[in-house]
């Protein structure tokens, strides 16, 4: 019978982990709504399963993502995550072939070494013995980055790294003791049997020569066990959590389960798969141009765990969607951050119990209201009837340009359109949303609604990516609704505007609500492209900047929104293009503050390039009602 | 070239006119009516907009006087002057005779006699005080209340003396509004418990750096502005100040209660000035200040030929424009001096 | 309070008020509601002073209530105001004494106005010598009859019967003093002490041994407001503004109200039964309200005279608590009788009965 | 009241003592650029929400720092929170967030009065 006493605290803390992390999955499971279990079921046995397992390896034990974002930092990722689990693998198939016998209990293999202190001396063995050491050593090394990291986190090139509460340092030395202790205690049983391979063998017998290697191998046995079972013990209270639970992120999202606008099961296994890499701290904005270091999504998911009061952090936030992009393990922090806005208010919280270990649903009081109606006061509207309509927004009334450009274009295409807020419109609700009053939102949402349905238009046009956003997602429109970008490149492609090619250089900055926040990229290049020459900068698509007045943002001083615009600015400006194009009303007031550059809206520049022909008007209007019968007939 | 100057008045301008004349080698005699020179600056703590202190600049010009080229006659004031052809003589009330080839007229402001305005009880109520006064509790360091107490709340108001036509002031006074809010932040820095609140009637923040301090008086310092002119003053049950105004921004009279409320005396010709210009028949203004004989190019040329200018006898100014203003007055005496010879 | 400075103020206000021959003109309001206080004007000047004061029959309204309530056009109210004049004249008299305060304004008002705009003078001329064939002098003197009680001030002192004294207490009598606005906010020139601080009446109070209470709402109107008064619906607005004195000098617990305006006596007077009736609040001591009194029934009181002679029973507001401090004894019984001693009807829900 | 045929009318004067200015120390401590104020109207003249009713932000500041909170509690949820006021204000007043603040204020405040 092969026994040590020094593996009972290794044993406490496997056996304790797996039965905590079967106990908690059920917790998760069960918090699900119908839909979502209906759609694990369905995953378990479906083609997500599968992928699942590849994503797995590819994100959860290579670190793929974080290696393309950062090489040292993947590297470091990955030799813990993969060599780890390759140790596990063939250290388990090691004990089954090797050991005395078949089928063993998972310390046996963990400390093979130990209880076959004479294995591998030649042959099959020693190359295997050597695949060992290669492993360790390959972990070691990362081990190596990661503690250098801590210390002086630029060497792998990351401007700062996460801060951490206590436990979660206690469990980050036992991780850290690990394999070191493994290496010694390994090397000193070598080294009292000389056996081993070119690197346990050769420092065990090196360490020999001095050490009374065979008192020593013992306690390193021990503290190898210790480490392993503390680090076990409290991996559920720290960001090490994320170890076990990015499994059931992985697994859930190729499901096709979604984070939703309020708390539930997913959205805390998103907040528990984090682990504080810090990659979103990078990304921010808020960080590198503002000088903000406590309200990143990191921070924020921490705050959730820990229960904290979040509703600083929440606000606190331009929602520009970069550190969704940039986020390894793909949580959806955007979301996750509204559903926290809207919570300050009625949502229920949580509450730690058992140490931490689990923690319990509290109801809260919901807000008190009379539940009368805040904007009773909008007036009964019948809008003209029209098969276009274009809504300006708000920040374009701001912008006066881009409305009269607008106005310019939809008149010399000859399209039947309606200025719907061309005497100042209601709010789109957007903002309402971005302060988490989705209630009063709703109201302003009906009251726009009903003009829309009214108007019996079949296309709606926006200038600004904010109502375009919030009339994409939140309306229950049966109507296209197209950003003006999007429509004037239809107006091209069906040959409604004639434009000249204005020889111009123009560099253009993607707004958040449009590009991240819609996924609307290539239809504004494309118009630039046709009536101008478009460079590319260093932040173009889902990695564009923000200008920094986003309305999502209420906590920063307007110094701080200065400070990010300069920034982005100059970013853009790098190439002294003649325009720096947008096309959002309020990325362009901000720009135009802070940069001698021309700032204007493409509307702006395809309204210039426009080339006036009364007759071709009337002809494209012509035949533009042709169509229109055709499609009727 | 003819070079003997009489300059009536030894504050700021007539210190800085003596000076610059001194160095480039004209006669110079000062008359100063008090014992000593320096006018008002002798009574004042910090000078706005840096706070730096008004003894720094009392030394500048004392250093700047003292020079060979200048005779000063203090106690002394213009009595009877006359004229032989080109030449000026002055007497003065002791009875000194002194002759000139040019006369600069510095004979300055005074703040306006805070009594006058009844309804804010100066002289009546205790703790109401004028700028002036503060400037001397400054000084002292004392900023205690009549009953020995500290001040928990502290009024300012604004334009007490000027644009007012009740007392026949139609001008802007225009430093009185910044003074307000520089001893807004020196009484919030030493009474970091106290309330401040401004009373005027439009901010006039005019100048250099000014509208900057008004921002530092409301963001870091978190001084109050109510717009609207103090209509009467009174004294509570609790012996406090009972200030009445209308909040024009919020279309609402308003009563509030105050431990201290500070007049921003505003400036008027002196009564010196007005002696002088009696003695000579220097023709004064609507403004009763002296009047210049161009807006523009001749702000130091006076009615009669060879009397010149310099600082607060002519208009409100601050410490920078008056010694701009002097200096301006000395290159005029030195082109009329020239024209003489030629 | 620096007492030295209200001294400083006043010395710049001491008008000229004449010493003897004066042509009175009576008041609308004190005359009906307070007319003890014109006959003991009369009766101090003439009988305990010797002065020569005289009344004509002729004279009337000055109109002032109805130009107040832009009744009474300007051009009619000076044509009036000169017809007195005239009246004055014809009477061989030069120095004008005025009961009513609203008079009195208005005659200062418009000697002012004649003084800057000649031609209204000739105007006025005009129209009085073709309304009336009379002619009229611009008064020497021009006086209310609170400046002559002011100027008599120490004389009463002297043969004073009673000094504002609690005789329980031995503490000086707490007074409020209001003077009418138009006695001197118009033209501070014209009033005893001027606007902000007038003397009048304070004069008054300190000579006869009482103390003057500093109140904030010292200088607020009394609510008379003519045509705020007029009109019922806005009889809101009047009273609200004699609350808030009211209010206001509550905490000093005054024993009584000074006034010299007749408007000023009969609405505090009469709106702190109102508001008594309308929200049960009294602003005395021990659920009384204030005793007002006229300057004259104050002197009244000082040289002894017997309450009801002077009329204080017809005062909304009773002053028997007054009297009782004063320790002036008084006959409830003669209250509502006649000289003759017929008894007349007694009137109910008066306050501090 | 009937018996006289008018009733005592209230005073329209703003009583610094007896207002209550907790709601202002609210937004005050937590949005510093309240008191940056300079009260232009910009905020007002471009409001959407002053498109449909008579809501003046700038107004709704002042009865805020003078403790007229009862004329403020209601009106202040008109607002839509656009944000055009923070894009107009030559003060760089953050606009918005004194909204939000004075809501949530006037919700604890509420909240705490049951």
């Amino acid at each position: 019978m092969q026994f040590d006493p020094f593996v009972i605290p290794f044993n406490i803390g496997l056996y304790f982990i797996l039965i905590y992390a079967v106990v908690r999955s059920v917790i998760w499971f069960r918090g699900l709504s119908r839909s979502d279990k209906l759609r694990l079921q369905r995953g378990f046995f479906g083609s997500a399963f599968v992928m699942s397992l590849k994503e797995i390896f590819l994100e959860s034990l290579i670190h793929r993502k974080i290696l393309k974002e950062n090489l040292r930092l993947g590297y470091m990722h990955m030799s813990l995550a993969f060599g780890w689990f390759l140790l596990i693998l063939f250290g388990t198939i090691e004990a089954d072939i090797f050991g005395v016998r078949h089928l063993n209990a998972p310390y046996k293999a963990i400390f093979f070494r130990f209880f076959n202190p004479e294995h591998g001396r030649m042959g099959f063995e020693a190359a295997y013995g050597f695949f060992m050491d290669l492993i360790l050593l390959f972990i070691l090394s990362g081990l190596f980055l990661a503690i250098f990291k801590r210390f002086y986190s630029r060497v792998i090139g990351m401007k700062r790294t996460t801060k951490l509460k206590k436990l979660d340092k206690i469990a980050l030395t036992s991780l850290w003791l690990i394999f070191p202790s493994r290496l010694l205690a390994e090397s000193f049983t070598c080294g009292t049997y000389g056996t081993g391979s070119f690197l346990t063998g050769t420092l065990g017998h090196w360490l020999a020569s001095f050490l009374p290697a065979h008192e020593l191998a013992y306690p390193f046995w021990w503290l190898y066990s210790l480490s392993l079972g503390t680090f076990f013990i409290l991996l559920p209270v720290t960001r090490y959590m994320h170890i076990p639970t990015e499994l059931f992120l992985i697994f859930m999202r190729n499901s096709g389960i979604r984070t939703g606008d309020r708390t539930g099961s997913f959205a805390e296994v998103e907040t528990y798969s984090c682990s504080s890499c810090g990659i979103c701290i990078d990304a921010c904005q808020l960080n590198f141009s503002a000088g903000i270091t406590n309200i990143q999504s990191a921070y924020l998911l921490k705050a959730i765990r820990n229960n904290e009061d979040v509703s600083d952090i929440a606000h606190n936030c331009l929602m520009c969607g970069r550190c969704d992009q940039k986020c390894p393990v793909g949580i959806e922090l955007s979301p996750i951050r509204m559903i926290q806005r809207r919570a300050d208010k009625s949502e229920h919280y949580f509450k730690n119990i058992y140490g931490g270990y689990f923690r319990r649903r509290q109801n809260v009081r919901n807000e008190k209201t009379d539940g009368s109606l805040v904007y009773n006061y909008l007036p009964e509207t019948t809008p003209k009837k029209a098969d276009i309509l274009y809504f300006a927004g708000c920040m374009t009334h701001l912008t006066p340009t881009i409305k009269t450009s607008m106005i310019k274009i939809l008149n010399s295409s000859g399209v039947n359109y309606s200025f719907i807020d061309e005497n100042g419109g209601v709010c789109c609700g957007r903002p309402l949303m971005l302060a988490g009053q989705d209630k009063e939102a709703r109201e302003l949402i009906n009251y726009n609604s009903q003009i829309i349905w009214k108007s019996g238009a079949h296309t709606l046009v926006t200038s600004c990516p904010i109502c375009y956003k919030v009339f994409r997602e939140s309306y229950y429109l049966d109507v296209e609704v197209l950003h003006h970008t999007q429509f004037i490149k239809n107006l091209i492609d069906e040959d409604l505007v004639k434009l000249n090619f204005l020889h111009k250089n123009v560099v253009y900055h993607t707004p958040c609500d449009l590009g991240r926040g819609s996924g609307v990229y290539d239809e504004p290049k494309e118009v630039l492209k046709y009536v101008s020459r478009l460079e590319k900068s260093n932040f173009e698509d889902e990695n564009s900047l923000c200008c920094g007045g986003s309305l999502a943002n209420m906590k920063i001083s307007s110094h701080q929104r200065r400070k990010i615009a300069n920034d982005a600015a100059a970013e853009l400006t790098k190439m002294n293009p003649d325009i720096m194009a947008t096309s959002c009303p309020l990325c362009k007031k901000t720009f135009s503050g802070v940069t001698a550059t021309r700032v204007a809206d493409i509307s702006e520049i395809v309204a210039e390039a426009l080339s006036e022909d009364e007759t071709e008007k009337k002809i494209r209007a012509l035949t533009y009602q042709n169509n229109e019968l055709a499609n009727i007939s | 070239m003819r070079g003997e100057v009489v300059v009536i008045g030894g504050g700021t301008a007539g210190m800085e006119a003596a000076g610059q004349l001194a160095k480039t080698g004209f006669k110079v005699t000062l008359l100063e009516k008090e014992e000593v020179a320096g006018g008002h600056l002798n009574n004042w703590y910090h000078l706005f907009p840096d706070r730096r202190n008004g003894d720094e600049v009392i030394k500048y010009l004392n250093e700047h006087i003292d020079n060979d080229n200048i005779t000063i006659f203090k106690g002394n004031k213009i009595d009877s002057y006359r004229r032989v052809n080109e030449k000026f003589i002055i007497k003065t009330n002791t009875g000194i005779e002194i002759t000139a080839d040019a006369i600069i007229v510095a004979t300055g402001f005074d703040l306006f006699k805070s009594e006058r305005k009844e309804e804010y009880g100066y002289g009546i109520y205790d703790d109401v005080i004028t700028s002036a006064d503060l400037e001397m509790k400054f000084r002292s360091g004392d900023l205690k209340m009549n009953n020995g107490e500290i001040p928990g709340r502290i009024g300012f108001v604004h334009c007490v003396g000027s644009r007012d036509e009740k007392v026949g002031n139609f001008y802007c006074s225009k430093l009185c509004c910044v003074t307000a809010v520089k001893q807004a932040i020196e009484i919030r820095e030493r009474l970091p418990d106290s309330k401040v609140f401004c009373f005027y009637m439009d901010m006039r923040m005019g100048g250099a750096l000014y509208e900057e301090l008004y921002m530092e008086a409301q963001e870091k310092y978190g001084v109050n502005f109510i717009r609207g002119k103090v209509s009467e003053v009174g004294e509570s049950f609790t012996n406090t100040l009972i200030v009445k105004v209308e909040d024009t921004l919020a279309g609402r009279p308003l009563k509030i209660e105050l431990d201290m409320l500070v007049l921003m005396a505003g400036m008027e010709i002196s009564e010196g000035s007005i002696d002088a210009g009696e003695v000579m028949g220097l023709e004064t203004g609507v403004n009763r200040f002296f009047k210049s004989r161009d807006n523009h190019y001749g702000s130091n040329i006076s009615n009669i030929d060879g009397v010149f200018y310099a600082g607060t006898c002519t208009a409100p100014m601050n410490i920078t424009e008056t010694i701009s203003h002097a200096r301006a007055a000395v290159s005029d005496v030195m082109n009329y001096l020239n024209n003489l010879d030629n | 309070m620096n007492h030295e400075g209200k001294k400083r103020i006043w010395s710049d206000y001491q008008k000229e008020i004449a010493d003897d021959h004066f042509f009175y003109v009576r008041s609308c309001i004190r005359q009906s509601f307070f007319p003890g206080s014109e006959q003991f004007f009369l009766n101090f000047m003439r009988n305990i002073l010797g002065k020569d004061v005289y009344e004509n029959p002729a004279h009337t309204t000055c109109t002032g209530i109805g130009y107040h309530s832009d009744i009474v056009p300007s051009a009619t109210i000076m044509t009036v105001i000169a017809r007195h004049f005239a009246l004055m004249k014809e009477s061989g008299y030069k120095n004008i004494a005025i009961s009513c305060v609203t008079s009195f304004g208005l005659y200062t008002e418009i000697l002012e106005t004649w003084k800057h705009f000649p031609e209204e003078l000739e105007k006025t001329r005009e129209y009085l010598y073709k309304a009336t064939g009379r002619e009229f002098d611009i008064p020497e003197n021009v006086a209310h009859t609170s400046d002559i009680i002011y100027k008599f001030r120490d004389e009463i002192a002297d043969k004073a019967k009673i000094l504002l004294v609690n005789k329980k207490t031995g503490e000086p009598l707490k007074i409020v003093e209001h003077i009418g606005c138009h006695y001197a906010k118009m033209f501070p020139k014209s009033g005893v002490g001027g606007a902000e601080f007038p003397n009048v009446l304070s004069g008054m109070a300190e000579a006869w041994g009482g103390i003057v209470v500093d109140y904030p709402e010292r200088r607020h109107c009394c609510g008379f407001g003519f045509r705020q008064y007029l009109v019922q619906a806005n009889r809101g607005y009047s009273v609200s503004n004699t609350a808030k004195k009211f209010l206001s000098m509550e905490p000093y617990k005054p024993d009584m109200v000074l006034t010299n305006c007749p408007g000023c006596t009969m609405f505090m007077d009469k709106w702190q039964y109102t508001i008594h009736e309308m929200e049960g609040k009294s602003f005395g001591e021990n659920g009384e309200s204030i005793p007002v009194l006229t300057y004259e029934e104050l002197a009244g009181l000082v040289l002894g005279y017997n309450p009801w002679d002077l009329g204080l029973q017809y005062h909304m507001v009773q002053s028997e608590p007054l009297l009782k401090k004063l320790g002036i004894a008084f006959e409830k019984s003669d209250k509502y009788k006649t000289k003759d001693g017929r008894q007349m009807s007694i009137p109910k829900n008066l306050i501090n009965a | 009241m009937e018996k006289f045929g008018f009733a005592i009318s209230k005073g329209r004067q703003i009583d610094y003592e007896s207002n209550d200015r907790s709601i202002a120390e609210y937004i005050f401590s937590r949005e510093p650029s309240f008191r940056l104020c300079i009260e232009c109207g910009g905020c007002t003249a471009t409001c959407t929400t002053g498109n449909f009713t008579p809501f003046s932000l700038r107004e709704l500041h002042i009865l805020i720092k003078r403790g007229e909170n009862e004329k403020v509690r209601n009106k202040i949820k008109n607002c839509m929170l656009c944000g055009k006021c923070i894009l107009v204000c030559p003060r760089g007043v953050n606009t918005r967030n004194i909204v939000v603040l004075a809501r949530q204020a006037f919700q604890e405040s509420t909240d705490y009065a049951i």
